[in-house]
């Protein structure tokens, strides 16, 4: 409940920001705080710097791109992204994830950016960012990059950012013609996802034609599941699609399962079998 | 805690247990270590400082890591300690290599029996497991890094 | 560092370390001790505020994080000495035992209604799920608040 | 207007919902220091060495402190030892010297300027341990070759307690038509007030007194044992103050380590200092509540008469003993399990068992709902050997009305079920549930294949624990009375004045018992103030626990109460000169009996009394009246409980659809007060079923160690509660009333388990531990369609 003492820095603006990240390689980022902050509460996390750049206001915004697709700011907020128009059109299941994750308060200032840098293996949106084929935007005073989810996660806490580099958006395509949907089972203490998938579903008719699945939770990351999207891709979505696609989304996150006390990995494992079905499931309704 | 995983090397055992054995190689392979001297009266024995910084978790630690019960080329054992914000992380890994003729590889087979105390005990246990296992494989596969050629494959527990 | 903010309507300026979190310092430094603190992992929600309008973990933020926002507490929910209608509401209701949450649980049910005037009892349920308490069950929580939102809507 | 009996709004009420209220944490002294504890890391292990240096030169550091520099302070006592037995006392110290027996047993204190300055400084002391083998499973503590906590107490047994009648149950259980026999598992719950601990001492040299500020349930008794037991000083030079407090549960009724150490600290430093618990130090160093582990056997007849009921328990008390946990695993547990019904043969032997965990003492309920849970889980499992409704044995075997006051073959030392209509909550209880039409709804739902469950749980428990020759010289092994105090004061205005030695942490006492000093005395409520929570100005009191604030401490304001208007019919029959005996005392004026008109009221009466210009021969001035009650039982509560669970065959989710409650609390004083116990009671007991957990490990380690994984019951989580009430006054005391505080927690448990169970019971299921986590729903589900049909 008392961190530990820091050095604080308020850059006004985004170049400042990369500046100062870029002199102090141990400096930590903080935009709403609200996935470093309670480490810190507890001492686990103890940091020389912090940059606070959580009044760049020209990373906040949402807006609708080009190829109909949605840009978000890194200091989106959860509450901010489930409500805004342009998400729900574009990506509705990101929209639905940011409504779920945590609570009220912690939504009302917990960002994006900072949920996806965190990477937290039970966080909601990253599931769904990665599920929606997302591009995340980096900056580092030598230059910017774009990494596509699929990249972005490499293992447990640990994401595709280097010292000196900060997340400056996310860009997702446009899936208003897609079927999506996130559906999580709650941890009853944390909140955090026990298991959380996301689909994003492209469909001819009643068929789907393609299918992109993403589960967190249950894994070390947030993970594609290759062996559900092909049982998907090319059926109507019947039940016996859907089990197919259940048990091999089991096999699919066989080998990078995690899990806690009362929800162990076999847990885990088969909730993702049922909520993949689940999520099918919303996303057709 | 149980922990346990593999890991294959793209060299010759002899040149892998060469590699485990030399105190170069661990101090650079420990992730964030930045000290690593040797105990006093003591052979095979390390005092170790390290920034840990995994998960949610970044702070110092500082430690002791001991290496006993070698069989060259074979099993050896390693007894790390650490201590920091209020938290004891413990462990003893028994390390195995095999040489696997048909693939040219030697299978590294590490067991482990993890202790943490403290806050990190209290606070963590939701990923503590995994946060152990990742921090193993960091480790194996910081030293494959350092094999001549740097060919290497990572199978993960 | 200097922060400077505006707290139930009054201009606060002080001198703080960085990591004093903005809990402490509407308690420690204002005196204002409504709020307060019953975990230390953003769970409870006991330190719920508004900051610009919105709840809160005063907990999950750093004073200078705060620097220039307009803050109100529950210290600032009555006003002329008429208490907030949710304050009255948990008094009918008896929305409270040892009070410990109270303070939390206002700030956190009046920001909900404002962007939910007409709540099913499912969906006020729903928004306490970052405010805990261990006296009521909830039940006369959900009940004052879904009295507040019925006075609101029919104005009786 | 009477207004017992009415929902009146609580008189505290305003100051908390404005944040004026002042907390432990609220209060800040000027020169105040602040302390940090450093605790142990390890469950089990030796200190070989402290070095304090670095921290001590921290700037901004007042000192640090180690075990040894308290050492001269002796080990906390222990106030309730089990009766009969031998109990191998070990207590914590204000700081452990040379051994801890569990993690979070705290080493050296840290005094410091601010928390933050403290907290810099207590990860710089550097502390070498010798750690030793942990055991965590009272069963295993006991076996042979288990890690030996201390040196006094063989097997790490702490007490081995028995009652009732080993052989006559033994044949019983023999003669008996079925025998069912379980394992159960009554898992360790963190009681978890939302207020953490904290205290605050203030030393004052020049006249040696020291004032504490403590989270306490019990201010007195934590006066009593720390100038008693660990200063050795006078109780006079001690004022301790339990602040407004953000709820119990029995956990804010001990002495701890940390209340001795800030005040002895407080002598040492020359400042006053303040402790305040963080919510993970809560979670280690607070007492727990529960962990048991028991077998039980239970017989019957074909018809369902129960014959016999044989327990063993295994009782957790932790690495050190709390101040009165000998007591709850005995004495409020062994003695309560006959619960509603007529046993013939009850046999219970419990073994209290030191293992490297947390303090175990009393949580909600406390004792109760452990006997509870065994009985009503005992009565569901012989419904289920018997084929029979749940319903049908628990009416075969209710204790009858006309069977009280009901001694439950002697198991209660002597003492009797006071009274009680059992049928009469169970037939409330199914109509509101609608019974039949729900079997009906379960019996479509297998069809369908839906797990549909119904639960019920017919309690009763014991409130008001008193009697204090039954409690102490009966052989219970409490170390002191339990009798209640109050003062009455009727001053110069007629304003009143009560102080009571209850302490309300939640319960609302300001209210309840201002309306029953305004019944009694016909004022209104407005013009009665109750005082309690500071040793200066109140009569000594054993504190708020065990329900027995009403029950006790009430009926001690009652007592005094009639005395007051006895003495107001003598100083009014005066002033109308009337003879005493030709008065009565009536909505709050005193006239000669036929003649209303000509009155005086008890304002003026009380003013006259003040000042005593003119009062009956032998009669003192004022209004005032001190009674020390001393009730000859406990009262008796009781009810049935229905739960109603559909699961999720898919994930093994439980959802609560619906909670009934009828309760019989004996005369209800404020309806809204007792619905609101009920309700956060049936919460807590509904967590304890489905979500709540503290776990060790192997190595002695808390797992669940906050908030991210002890899962508190959420408002999502939980219905909205149905309830409804029957009203038998209890006999044993003049206001007819039992105790509400803790029903809700004792009924709900079992109501939910058996509920669960009932769901499962196509497949066979007969019982599952709790906390009935998805997991371990969904295996039992999977297995089955695996490979049952």
């Amino acid at each position: 409940m008392w961190p530990s003492a820091f050095e604080y820095q308020r850059p006004v603006s985004l170049a400042e920001a990369l500046q100062v990240l870029s002199d102090h390689e141990d400096a930590k980022v903080l935009a709403g705080g609200h996935s470093l902050l309670p480490a810190m509460k507890l001492r686990l996390a103890e940091h020389e710097m912090l940059v606070d750049i959580g009044r760049l206001s020209e990373l906040k915004e949402i807006i609708t791109i080009r190829n109909g697709g949605v840009k978000i700011g890194a200091l989106a907020t959860h509450a901010e992204i489930a409500a805004s128009v342009d998400v729900q059109r574009a990506c509705p299941a990101l929209a639905s994830a940011a409504g779920m994750v945590g609570d009220q308060q912690v939504r009302n200032w917990g960002t994006l950016g900072g949920n996806l840098a965190h990477s937290d293996p039970a966080s909601d949106p990253t599931t769904v960012v990665l599920a929606c084929g997302g591009t995340i935007q980096i900056q580092s005073a030598s230059g910017s990059r774009s990494v596509s989810a699929d990249d972005f996660f490499i293992d447990l806490f640990t994401v595709d950012i280097n010292p000196g580099e900060l997340i400056t958006s996310v860009e997702l395509p446009d899936l208003s013609r897609h079927k999506s949907a996130y559906v999580k089972m709650a941890h009853p203490a944390s909140r955090y996802a026990v298991v959380g998938v996301g689909v994003v579903l492209e469909m001819s008719g009643n068929t789907c034609t393609s299918a992109r699945v993403a589960v967190g939770g249950a894994t070390v990351k947030p993970t594609r599941a290759p062996g559900a999207e092909s049982a998907l891709a090319g059926s109507t979505l019947d039940e016996a699609a859907l089990n197919a696609a259940a048990d091999a989304v089991k096999s699919d996150i066989a080998d990078m399962l995690i899990g806690d006390m009362n929800y162990p990995e076999d847990y885990r494992q088969e909730m993702a079998g049922v909520y993949l079905k689940r999520a099918v499931r919303a996303a057709l309704s | 805690m149980n922990l346990s995983g593999t890991y294959t090397f793209d060299a010759d055992q002899d040149i892998v247990w060469g590699l485990l054995m030399d105190p170069d190689v661990i101090a650079r392979a420990m992730p964030g270590v930045d000290a690593f001297v040797p105990i006093e009266n003591e052979t095979d024995a390390w005092n170790a400082k390290a920034k840990i910084n995994v998960a949610a978790v970044s702070g110092s630690y500082i430690g002791t890591i001991r290496m006993s019960e070698q069989q060259p080329p074979s099993q050896y054992r390693l007894t790390v300690n650490g201590e920091g914000q209020q938290s004891i992380i413990g462990g003893t890994v028994v390390i195995q290599l095999s040489y696997d003729a048909d693939e040219g590889v030697t299978l590294l087979t590490w067991d482990a029996e993890a202790n943490i105390s403290g806050k990190l005990a209290r606070i963590g246990q939701r990923v503590i497991k995994a946060a152990a296992n990742m921090m193993s494989n960091r480790f194996f596969g910081n030293v494959a890094q350092q094999l001549p050629s740097s060919e290497q494959t990572q199978e993960q527990s | 560092m200097k922060v400077k903010m505006k707290v139930n309507g009054t201009m606060y300026e002080r001198d703080v370390e960085p990591r004093m979190l903005l809990v402490h310092f509407l308690r420690d430094e204002l005196g204002l001790t409504g709020t307060k603190i019953g975990c230390d992992t953003s769970q409870c929600g006991a330190c719920t505020i508004h900051m610009n309008g919105r709840a809160l973990k005063s907990c999950t933020c750093l004073a200078v994080q705060a620097d220039g926002a307009d803050i109100t507490t529950i210290e600032g929910m009555a006003q002329n000495g008429d208490l907030h209608p949710m304050q009255e509401s948990f008094w009918e209701n008896h929305g409270l035992q040892c009070g410990y949450c109270t303070p939390g649980m206002i700030m956190t049910t009046t920001a909900f209604l404002k962007d939910h005037p007409n709540p099913t009892e499912a969906e006020i349920r729903h928004s306490l799920e970052g405010n805990m308490c261990r006296c009521t069950g909830y039940h006369n929580i959900v009940k004052a608040v879904k009295a507040v939102a019925a006075a609101n809507a029919g104005g009786d | 207007m009477a207004v017992v009996g009415t929902p009146v709004k609580r008189t505290e009420d305003p100051r908390l919902i404005t944040g004026e209220a002042k907390y432990l944490e609220d209060i800040h002294l000027p020169g105040m220091v602040h302390a940090a504890i450093l605790r142990s890391p390890h469950a089990h292990a030796r200190i070989t060495s402290i070095n304090t240096a670095k921290a001590a030169a921290q700037p901004g550091v007042l000192a640090v402190f180690t075990g040894q520099d308290f050492a001269d302070l002796p080990a906390l006592p222990c106030a309730w030892q089990a009766g009969g037995v031998t109990n191998h006392v070990n207590t914590p110290r204000v700081l452990e010297i040379d051994k801890v027996t569990f993690t979070g047993a705290g080493i050296a204190v840290v005094i410091a300027e601010n928390r933050y300055i403290a907290e810099d400084a207590i990860q710089l002391i550097e502390v070498d341990y010798e750690v030793l083998p942990a055991v965590v499973d009272a069963e295993k503590a006991t076996q042979p070759g288990a890690p030996q906590l201390h040196e006094n107490a063989p097997d790490n047994i702490v007490m081995e307690w028995e009652c009732g009648s080993a052989d006559g149950t033994a044949q019983a259980l023999q003669a008996a038509d079925v025998v069912v026999r379980q394992r159960l598992v009554n898992q360790r719950l963190i009681p978890t007030s939302m207020e953490p601990r904290g205290t605050i001492a203030q030393f004052l040299p020049a006249t040696g007194e020291f004032t504490v500020w403590v989270t306490s349930q019990a201010p007195h008794v934590m006066r009593l044992l720390m100038t008693a037991f660990v200063f050795g000083i006078p109780e006079t030079k001690m004022r301790v103050i339990s602040p407004q407090i953000g709820g119990g549960f029995g956990a804010k009724i001990f002495l701890y380590p940390e209340y001795c150490l800030i005040a002895a600290l407080s002598k040492k430093i020359g400042r006053p200092v303040k402790w305040m618990e963080s919510r993970s130090e809560n979670y280690v160093a607070t007492t727990h509540g529960r962990d048991h582990i028991t077998e039980i056997e239970v017989g019957a007849k074909q018809d369902g008469t129960i014959t016999a009921l044989k327990v063993h328990t295994y009782a957790n008390l932790g690495g050190v003993l709390s101040t009165i946990a000998p007591g709850i695993p005995t004495t409020l547990y062994g003695r309560m399990l006959s619960g509603a019904y007529k046993i013939p043969h009850i046999y219970c032997h419990v073994s209290g068992v030191y293992t490297n965990t947390g303090m175990v003492d009393a949580y909600r309920g406390a004792g109760r709902p452990e006997a509870t849970y065994v009985v009503e889980r005992a009565v569901d499992l012989v419904a289920h050997k018997l084929g029979m409704d749940p319903v049908a044995v628990r009416r075969k075997n209710f204790v009858q009305p006309n069977d009280f006051p009901y001694d439950p073959v002697g198991i209660l030392n002597g003492l009797k079920y006071d009274s009680g209509d059992y049928d009469k909550t169970l037939d409330r209880a199914l109509e509101m549930v609608g019974y039949d039409r729900l079997r009906q709804e379960q019996a479509q739902a297998r069809q369908q294949g839906r797990y549909l469950g119904i639960g019920l749980s017919s309690y009763i428990e014991i409130c008001g624990v008193a009697p204090s020759a039954w409690i102490g010289l009966k052989g219970e092994g409490w170390g002191a009375g339990l009798w209640e105090s109050a003062n009455v004061r009727v001053h110069l205005t007629g304003k009143v004045v009560v102080t009571t030695g209850s302490q309300s942490h939640g319960q609302g006492h300001e209210t309840s018992v201002a309306q029953v000093v305004a019944d009694e005395l016909g004022m209104p409520m407005s013009d009665v103030i109750v005082q309690h929570s500071d040793t200066l100005g109140t009569p000594f009191g054993y504190g708020t626990y065990g329900s027995r604030s009403t029950a006790v401490g009430t009926v001690a304001v009652h007592r005094s109460l009639q005395r007051i208007k006895d003495k107001a019919k003598l100083i009014g029959a005066h002033m109308l000169e009337a003879a005493p005996e030709d008065v009565v005392y009536e909505d709050g004026k005193v006239h000669v009996k036929g003649s209303p008109d000509q009155a005086k009221t008890i304002q003026e009466i009380a003013g006259a009394a003040a000042l005593a210009y003119d009062l009956p021969a032998g009669v003192e001035p004022f209004l005032d009246d001190t009674s020390y009650y001393d009730p000859p039982n406990c009262t008796y509560p009781f009810g049935t409980h229905i739960c109603v669970v559909e699961i999720d065959p898919e994930t093994g989710q439980i959802d609560i659809k619906r909670y009934i409650a009828v309760d019989d609390v004996g005369k209800v004083i404020n309806p809204m007060i007792v619905d609101g116990q009920v309700h956060g009671g049936i919460a807590q007991g509904v967590g304890q079923a489905l979500w709540e957990s503290a776990v060790y490990d192997d190595n002695g380690q808390l797992v669940s160690g906050s908030l991210l994984d002890y899962a508190l019951p959420r408002a999502d989580l939980l219905p909205s509660f149905e309830l409804d009430r029957t009203e038998t006054p209890s006999p044993v005391n003049p206001m007819g009333v039992k105790g509400a505080g803790e029903t809700g927690t004792i009924a709900a448990t079992p109501a939910v388990v058996n509920a669960v169970v009932d769901a499962l019971s196509p497949l066979g299921v007969t019982h599952i531990d709790m906390p009935l986590t998805p997991r371990k729903i969904w295996q039992i589900i999977d297995a089955h369609s695996n490979g049952g049909d």
